[in-house]
């Protein structure tokens, strides 16, 4: 065996230790980016659920209702106040005004059908939360916190898309600073709202005033 | 390099044997260790397809649990932990052995843990994956691991890091990455050996890559030396450390028979304990099939058996403080469990075997024939093993079937898949290490050499004195 | 590329002598390449104490901090949540991470200035060119002296001679390769 | 998600017919739920798979669906429940219940407070009503001989007998006993029409020996109400009366009103043979076999003295064995020591002469009147021929029946086995049952209806006071069930004067008959007085006035001269109704099969239980098999040790080793019916041995011995060593405590705590099943209960105190102790478990790895691990009954009891909307009928629940531990006679 073998030269060539380094540095790399690029990941739209709007089986556009007829946030979603679900209006609220106007638009079959059928219509969710969160709307609209905090400019929407990302981090932001986010009473379903003074000021006299907590506790929003 | 000095084995029982029985070159040194990886034995194949096979059933058993829930496993309420952190908490102390052997004996200047160090390093790494394996197995939902981490997360919520469970991991990993790269420096000058030594160029080629380039240059070996030694410095204290932080998954509790000061030296000592057994079943069959007798020598299974003996007999002492300190506690449910549920109560037969494993197998090694006996070692070491495993389910399961109300009170009986795991883990653990066995040169050839060097040089200095 | 003179020799002993002979003619860039670490040889090439241990206290002690920094404010600063009623940052607590992280630092700063201070991990290396240079790691030791031929080396010239003289004496086989610059 | 969430259906305009909305909910409900289900579950699977294989950036769950009402009803707000009230029926008698209801879709339970009998609280049977309710096995077709008809079909069938043209020759009704009033009505039309159809009333628990028992002492049947708050001394003679009985809950709260009055605590004598919930209350028990019984009750009527009875009693049957002399002859004095304040109560297994003299002995005592009032029964025909079904069994024999309808019993296999209507029912022509399961009876029956289970039924019902309640559904029969009321209907006058096919609706003749009833001139009112009762739940004014008797002594001396004393077997067999699925009705329903059995913790099977010593002497242990051998038939059953119950008698309760219609207790223990001759309940001689068979008894709790621990876990005393002692109870345990913790108090507006009174606690597990049904805990089965992973959150446990034969049973219910320095949480390593402001341990499911340490670390052992996932594959009718306020949990996570903290985040919003209206309440206070638990807020200086911590009787379970729990207990405090031992 001694001096059987050719073991004169080198086993690699020079370039081979820039191949290597790369190779471990890649690794390395590897093993550092993968979770960071996985936790910036999570914070992405995409992985969020943001901004992409799903088919719905009648393209209802909160743009004209909101803005052009000036139909308030109550008059459809009028569980906020008083419920946990604001709640998705019932066939029979389009058809208290399309039994009027637009009755034969094709756009509207659906709503007709659902009608006379007397079958609902299936709406996709947009703004999903999963099931061990808890969301109350009453808690939230009755003490001052906006429809567009959460839901976006559903004014401008087409089609209702998530606006914000919902994850427990976004939500955390707000119930450990509530005063950031609050606005009068009745300016909670108004999509135009700006504070006319500083909102600092602003948000911590409301927050006295509406006896708003920071509920950062679990079983606020999970049991 | 005068032979004249050389005292014949064997010859004189009262005197230590040698570390090292070999009298050839550096080269012949080089070659019969290399020989073990270049020219593997026979029964190797085999042995690597049987145990292989068994590490299967170990992966099915896994994909088993995890797709089903762990309630595949006997585990109850009130016997929440059972066989699965028993094997954690047995695999991780047996880890400890090749640690101690290595960096504790280091720092000690011990001459014969050089021939078994790496062995006894690769031991712990291969146990350390066994019980890394169980608390994430043993987990509810173990594909939320990683909660257990702190990174920034958008619940905005981190691990909580009271928890004995949070510095498990911290421990576990850390353990498992400081022996890595402990083994790992010792071998880079080994894998050089065997890249430069190797036939086959592709051979060659693979071990350089392993080798990281390794040249040998006295800058290079002192930055080595004491790299090394800075390695083994630490990495003394984190043994200590690693088994006490797994004792506080039981000792931080308020369960009567976990709720101890005592655990922590207690665990370590019993780690290291069932870690030397493990190294003893492993290295006696293995010193025999490899025809190593002259590098492994009964000097190393008659210091073994004295650590043993040693170890043994702190958890001896263990034992005897635990139930002392239960007594004079005067609390009523410590009392019961440790005085009386452990050793008359439905797990009886456990304790009992415990004492007599535990207990009763070292005091054989307060006889030379015994120690330097490598059968009776290496029944013995089973038997060690076996007490030891016992003696974190008594301590873990006992404790949890009889706490303070009565009414949970309640036994737990293992299921197939809870022997499955432990039987596969063991396949596994042997499949790792007969990898090892093959590919590696088992026995630290640099350092052997140097010892080598050194007991001719006191020899020498022994001569002109 | 300059020029170097390479001395094999069959035993430690030898070798140190070597080197010790070669040392003592004034010779500063040495190097040895020996199968197994011997402290002498380091002596006597006057291998500079490496700095290793402080890297690695410093390594460990930021290892301790960024543990203790982490658990405070991930567990009191920045989402403090009631735990059974007891401290929201606790240091007895907190100090078993803090040991653990700082071996882990220690450690991996430990085994990447071993590799990093002696130019690994590589694959070619020049050295390996120079042919017999795989004993090394086997049953030779290597004496290379680098500045045998360096013009600005303030060793004189008949040293050489001396040193031929010197390494004959030691059995040491004698030859001289090229070595690209900066190696060695 | 979806089935907590807006499930909305269409409706149509009339929003009169609750009904027919509630079936739109429910359809467009069903099929809602289907649908996700399945995408959830491959969700969670998939999650797991992908996860571990790295790969789960590259999933996104599917959109869910939202789907709105068509049209709104006005009183719906979605997320909003709403509560009905109704009654359910036992045996005839109504309990009024109020249901909450989420869109549609009834969830829980509760007791209604204006009714007499419920008063508040619902026991076990009620609370499980809601899983029987979506119980996916209920009979779902008409059927006839298997296959499925159309109603109309069976209606002509029914209708076209030959005995239309005899005036109902060959009609024979079965129905269960009933107290309607619409039904009386409909029957009174069916007899007016068909004067020679028979109808009998067929229960095999009927308080037939009582009714006897009056007719004997008073010369005509009434029924006995108690008024225990009335009571200083009880003795019951084998009478369960905490948990059989039409007025069962209301006894137990009175009751317990009683015996937490310590100033005025009542004290109970109870004689009886198995160990009951009542023994376990007495002060004092005297275990004698059940056949023993009568000679007891002679020896108290002859030790009180029974001035008016000719003769006095007669000495041969006043010769109970001596043992029991000393016991007797307390009871006696101290009874004779109370007279007008004191009651004996005699069993409905006891044979009519122990009604009678407890009867004789009540009045001797002037306790008529006083403690114990009597009435008419609001049961239809009570006492009379019809409740007998021997007549109909020799009718049948004779070939003399056509058709033959069975309305709601499963008479087949509740009745004894000499009563062989398994055989006998193939000898009518046609045979038609309506019940919730296709059962025994229907695979004997040519036509099988579906039952409308009462959640799903209109109809009236009647209290043990006879005051009315209406039945009103909830939801539109799930699986076209048709109630008694609709089937009898058939047959009456009124319809068949309309036409088959305007046949009223159960709706309708519930209102006629309502409108029949209403007190003349009333009329006018009549719709609010419909809304009134619907709303109250109880139609106000209809309760029967209790009535003067005079015990006919001359009569009950005859009879007694006339009754001779049985000789005891050997071995006595005592069949007692379970305690879980009664006479065998709920064995398909898995809250009651899982629920833990009072004293002996069994679960999902019933067990031939016997006394130590009978074990000892027969050489068995817990878990042998026996073979049972009476009557000619046997059965084998597995033994369960019970000390304390009587020597020489081997107890088995009715409804197991079902065959038929209850598919989860298929083959689950054994009927005790088959070995039954007579009436059900009578003690008959029994032959055992042992087959050699084990079995794994589903055991919730196997070691009941405190071990010397009752300092630490359960105090007890007797109210003169409580007295003595003068002290609060935690003193002697409560030790001055060192801590390097902050202990500032909490900072939650509410801090929340709870009370459970020992004094009061029956431990009949109304509140496990309560809680149950409010946190969607799920049931394992029986091999995961003998495993010891029974997921309720509140346990009762039961601990034996004193002698080990013949032990006091104590029980104790167990749930999370919301400890402020909770172990569980400090040991969590990922923040899953911690505390809130007010207090709570809470629990988050969805933060939760799974590790268990909470549990080792919990002395309580009160968390619960879900093993596997315990909700999976079930049925999408099934997940109707989850609470939507709840998350149902995935496998791999802990639970435990949360405090109801779904009900206190929703008071803590609507109180800070100014729209809170009562406390909170948790599920187990709320249900409880001896109001042994008290939850309210610590903070509130009135609260009960603060006066009941600062309680003398108030300790801390394992108070040494330092864990300083929310939940304080409240000492056990007997109050014995001196006189005895």
């Amino acid at each position: 065996m001694h001096g059987a073998a050719d073991l004169r030269v080198n086993l690699f060539p020079a370039y081979a230790n820039q191949i290597y380094w790369l190779a471990i540095g890649g690794a390395a790399a590897a093993i550092v980016g993968t979770p960071a690029a996985l936790i910036a990941w999570a914070r992405t739209p995409y992985a969020t659920g943001q901004g992409e709007p799903p088919d719905q089986p009648i393209k209802f556009d909160h743009r004209h209702h909101v803005r052009d007829d000036g139909i308030t946030c109550e008059y459809c979603h009028g569980g906020a106040a008083r419920s946990s679900k604001a709640g998705i209006p019932a066939t029979s609220v389009c058809v208290n005004c399309h039994s009027q106007i637009w009755t034969t638009s094709p756009e509207l079959a659906e709503v007709r059908r659902s009608y006379f059928a007397n079958e609902p219509i299936r709406w996709k969710r947009v703004n999903a939360l999963p099931d061990f969160v808890f969301f109350d709307h009453s808690a939230h609209v009755n003490k001052g916190v906006g429809c567009v905090t959460c839901h976006g400019r559903i004014d401008r929407m087409g089609q209702v898309y998530q606006a914000r990302p919902l994850t427990m981090r976004w939500c955390l932001e707000c119930h450990r600073a509530p005063e950031e986010h609050l606005r009068p009473l009745d300016k909670v379903t108004d999509m135009e709202w700006t504070p006319d003074r500083p909102q600092e000021e602003l948000g911590r006299e409301l927050r006295a005033s509406l006896g708003v907590r920071s509920i950062v506790e679990c079983s606020g929003c999970h049991r | 390099m005068s032979a004249a000095a050389s005292v014949p084995p064997r010859a004189r029982a009262d005197v230590d044997p040698p570390v090292l029985e070999h009298e050839g070159s550096h080269m012949e040194l080089t070659d019969e260790l290399l020989d073990k990886v270049l020219q593997p034995p026979r029964w190797m194949r085999p042995a690597l397809v049987v145990t292989f096979l068994g590490s299967l059933v170990l992966f099915a058993a896994i994909a088993y649990t995890v797709t089903t829930g762990i309630g595949v496993w006997g585990n109850n309420i009130p016997v929440a932990w059972a066989f699965g952190i028993t094997n954690f908490v047995w695999w991780i102390g047996i880890g400890h052995a090749g640690t101690f052997i290595s960096a504790f004996l280091l720092l000690l200047e011990q001459q014969w843990r050089t021939s078994i160090n790496r062995f006894a390093e690769a031991m712990t790494l291969f146990a350390v994956m066994q019980a890394g394996l169980f608390p994430l197995l043993h987990m509810g939902r173990p594909w939320f691991f990683y909660w257990l981490i702190p990174y920034p997360n958008t619940m905005k919520v981190w691990p909580q890091f009271r928890s004995a469970l949070t510095w498990d991991v911290a421990a576990v990993m850390t353990y498992f990455t400081v022996s890595l790269l402990f083994w790992y420096l010792g071998l880079v000058p080994d894998l050089a050996v065997v890249r430069d030594r190797a036939r086959e160029r592709w051979r060659r080629r693979v071990y350089a890559i392993f080798a990281l380039g390794w040249r040998g240059s006295a800058h290079d070996w002192q930055r080595w030396r004491i790299g090394y030694g800075l390695l083994g410095g630490i990495a003394t204290p984190l043994v200590v450390s690693v088994h006490s932080i797994v004792s506080s998954d039981f000792a931080i509790a308020n369960l009567p028979g976990w709720h101890s000061l005592v655990f922590p030296p207690y665990f370590v000592a019993g780690a290291i304990y069932s870690g030397f057994a493990m190294v003893l079943t492993l290295m006696i069959p293995a010193r025999r099939l490899y025809r190593v007798e002259h590098v492994i020598t009964t000097r190393h299974l008659d210091s073994m058996a004295k650590m043993l003996l040693v170890t043994g007999w702190i958890v001896i002492y263990s034992y005897v403080i635990e139930a002392w300190s239960a007594w004079y506690s005067g609390d009523r449910f410590e009392m019961y469990t440790t005085l009386v549920m452990r050793p008359f109560g439905p797990y009886a037969f456990v304790y009992w075997t415990v004492i007599a494993c535990n207990c009763v197998t070292p005091q054989l090694f307060w006889w030379r024939r015994a120690r330097r006996s490598a059968a009776v070692l290496w029944i013995a070491s089973l038997f060690v093993q076996v007490g030891m495993w016992a003696e974190r389910f008594m301590l873990i399961v006992t404790s949890q079937a009889r706490d303070f109300l009565p009414s949970s009170w309640r036994v737990y009986r293992p299921t197939v898949i809870d022997g499955t795991l432990l039987f596969g883990t063991i396949a596994f653990f042997l499949f790792l290490f007969l990898l090892f066995l093959r590919f590696v040169p088992f026995i630290p050839i640099a350092e052997l050499k140097e010892l080598k060097h050194r007991i001719a040089v006191e020899r020498e200095d022994g001569a002109r004195a | 590329m300059r020029d170097v003179i390479i001395a094999e020799l069959d035993s430690p002993e030898r070798a140190v002598q070597a080197a010790r002979s070669v040392r003592a003619l004034g010779y500063r860039r040495v190097e040895a390449f020996t199968p197994f670490p011997i402290p002498e040889l380091e002596d006597v090439l006057g291998v500079r104490r490496t700095r290793l241990p402080y890297l690695v206290f410093f390594a460990g002690l930021s290892g301790a901090a960024l543990a203790l920094l982490v658990q405070w404010w991930t567990n009191a600063v920045d989402y403090p949540i009631d735990v059974g009623g007891r401290p929201k940052s606790s240091l007895p607590t907190d100090m078993l991470i803090v040991f653990e992280t700082t071996v882990l630092l220690a450690a991996l700063t430990a085994f990447a200035a071993v590799l990093v201070g002696s130019r690994l991990p590589r694959l070619h290396d020049p050295l390996f060119d120079l042919p017999g240079f795989e004993r090394t790691s086997l049953d030779r030791f290597w004496i290379l002296i680098g500045d045998a031929y360096d013009d600005d080396a303030d060793v004189l010239d008949e040293a050489l001679d001396l040193l031929d003289g010197e390494l004959a004496r030691l059995g040491a086989v004698v030859t001289r390769a090229r070595l690209p610059e900066g190696r060695a | 998600m979806t089935a907590k969430d807006h499930l909305a259906a269409p409706s149509p305009p009339d929003e009169d017919d609750p009904r027919s909305r509630r079936a739109a909910d429910l359809a467009v409900a069903l099929e809602d739920a289907r649908d996700p289900i399945a995408r959830r579950d491959f969700i969670a699977r998939m999650g797991a798979a992908i996860a571990l294989a790295g790969l789960g950036a590259c999933t996104r769950a599917p959109r869910d669906e939202i789907i709105p009402y068509v049209v709104q009803p006005p009183e719906v707000t979605p997320g909003v429940p709403r509560f009905y009230a109704t009654a359910s029926t036992l045996e005839g008698y109504a309990l009024g219940l109020l249901v909450e209801s989420h869109e549609g879709r009834p969830t829980k339970v509760e007791g209604n407070p204006r009714h007499p009998a419920s008063l508040g609280a619902a026991g076990a049977f009620e609370q499980a009503s809601v899983l029987s309710l979506y119980d996916p096995t209920r009979a779902r077709a008409v059927t006839e001989r298997g296959s499925v008809v159309a109603w109309s079909r069976l209606e002509e069938a029914l209708t076209e007998g030959t005995w239309t043209s005899a005036a109902g020759d060959g009609l024979h009704f079965l129905l269960e006993p009933t107290s309607s009033p619409a039904i009386a009505a409909v029957l009174a039309d069916v007899r007016a029409r068909l004067p020679r159809a028979v109808v009998s009333f067929h229960s095999p628990l009927m308080p037939q020996n009582q009714w006897e028992g009056a007719l004997i002492a008073f010369g005509r049947v009434l029924e006995p109400r108690l008024a225990l708050e009335r009571a200083d001394v009880v003795v019951a003679l084998d009478a369960d009366f905490l948990t059989t009985g039409p007025a069962r809950l209301r006894l137990a709260r009175a009751f317990a009103d009683r015996r937490s009055t310590l100033d005025a605590m009542i004290r109970l004598y109870s004689v009886e043979a198995l160990y009951t919930v009542t023994g376990a209350a007495a002060d004092h028990r005297l275990r004698v076999r059940a056949g023993e019984v009568l000679a007891i009750a002679a020896a108290l009527a002859s030790a009180v003295g029974l001035p008016n009875l000719p003769a006095g009693v007669p000495a041969a049957l006043a010769a109970p064995a001596e043992p029991h002399r000393a016991f007797i002859e307390a009871a006696a004095r101290d009874l004779a020591a109370h007279r007008g304040r004191s009651v004996v109560i005699a069993g409905h297994a006891q044979p009519p002469e122990v009604h009678a003299l407890a009867h004789a002995i009540n009045a001797a005592l002037d306790n008529l009147g006083a403690t114990v009032t009597l009435a008419p029964s609001p049961i239809v025909a009570a006492g009379d021929m019809a409740h007998d079904t021997a007549m109909l069994a020799s009718a049948l024999d004779a070939g003399a029946v056509d058709t033959l309808v069975i309305c709601g019993t499963n008479v087949t296999y509740a009745s004894p086995a000499d009563q062989a209507f398994t055989e006998l029912l193939g000898r009518a022509r046609q045979t038609a049952y309506l019940g919730l399961h296709e059962d025994e009876t229907s695979a004997r029956c040519t036509f099988m209806i579906p039952e409308a289970h009462a959640l799903e039924s209109w109809g009236d019902t009647r209290a043990f006071d006879g005051t009315t309640s209406i039945v009103q559904p909830l939801i539109d029969p799930l699986f076209g069930g048709r109630t008694a009321l609709e089937v009898l209907s058939l047959f009456s006058g009124a319809d068949r004067a309309r036409g088959m096919i305007a046949r009223k609706t159960p709706y309708d003749l519930v209102r006629a008959h309502f409108h029949d009833d209403l007190p003349p001139g009333a009329t006018r009112d009549f719709e609010q007085r419909w809304r009134r009762a619907l709303k109250l739940g109880i139609v106000e004014g209809t309760a029967i006035d209790p009535i003067e008797a005079r015990v006919d002594w001359a009569g009950l001396a005859k009879r007694l001269a006339r009754t001779a004393p049985a000789p005891p077997p050997a071995i006595e067999l005592v069949i007692r109704p379970d305690p879980r699925v009664y006479d065998g009705r709920f064995a398909s329903n898995a809250w009651l099969l899982e629920l833990p059995a009072p004293v002996t913790n069994l679960t999902w099977t019933n067990a031939a239980t016997l006394s130590t010593e009978t074990a000892d002497m027969l050489g068995i242990e817990t878990g042998d098999e026996l073979e049972l051998r009476a009557s000619g038939e046997i059965v084998n059953a597995p033994a369960l040790v019970v000390p304390g119950q009587a020597t020489d008698t081997i107890g088995l309760t009715l409804g197991w080793g079902r065959s038929r219609g209850a598919t989860l207790a298929h083959g689950r223990g054994a009927n005790a019916f088959a070995l039954a001759a007579g009436t059900a309940l009578s003690p008959i001689s029994v032959d055992l041995h042992k087959t050699g068979r084990r079995h794994d008894l589903a055991l919730t709790q196997r070691h009941h011995h405190l071990e010397g621990r009752d300092e630490d876990i359960l105090h007890h005393a007797t109210l003169e060593e409580h007295r003595r002692a003068g002290a609060r109870h935690d003193a002697a345990t409560t030790k001055r405590r060192l801590t390097l913790y902050d202990k500032s108090p909490r900072a939650g507006t509410h801090q929340w705590g709870m009370a459970i009174d020992l004094t009061r606690c029956t431990g009949c597990g109304a509140c496990v099943v309560a809680c149950q049904a409010e946190n969607n805990v799920p049931t394992v089965g029986p091999d995961a209960v003998f495993l010891g992973r029974a997921m309720h959150w509140l346990r009762i446990d039961t601990y034996f105190v004193g002698a080990p034969e013949a032990p006091e049973i104590a029980p104790q219910p167990m749930l999370c102790q919301h400890c402020e320095m909770a172990p569980c949480e400090y040991v969590c390593p990922v923040n899953a478990t911690v505390h809130s402001d007010d207090g709570l341990n809470e629990m988050v499911y969805n933060r939760c790895v799974g590790t268990r340490f909470c549990s080792n670390n919990c002395p309580y052992k009160v968390r619960r691990f879900n093993w596997f996932d315990f909700h999976r594959g079930e049925d999408a009718t099934r997940e109707l009954a989850h609470n939507p306020d709840v998350t149902v949990r995935q496998r791999g996570v802990m639970e435990k009891c949360t405090f109801c903290v779904q009900r206190l985040r929703e008071h803590d919003i609507r109180e800070r909307q100014g729209r809170a209206t009562k406390p909170p309440e948790t599920a187990c206070q709320q249900t409880c009928p001896s109001r042994a638990i008290v939850f309210g807020d610590l903070s509130d200086a009135a609260a009960e629940v603060t006066r009941l911590r600062g309680d003398d009787r108030a300790y801390a379970v394992l108070d040494e531990l330092a864990t300083e729990p929310r939940v304080r207990y409240l000492a056990r405090i007997k109050n014995p006679n001196p006189e005895l031992p």
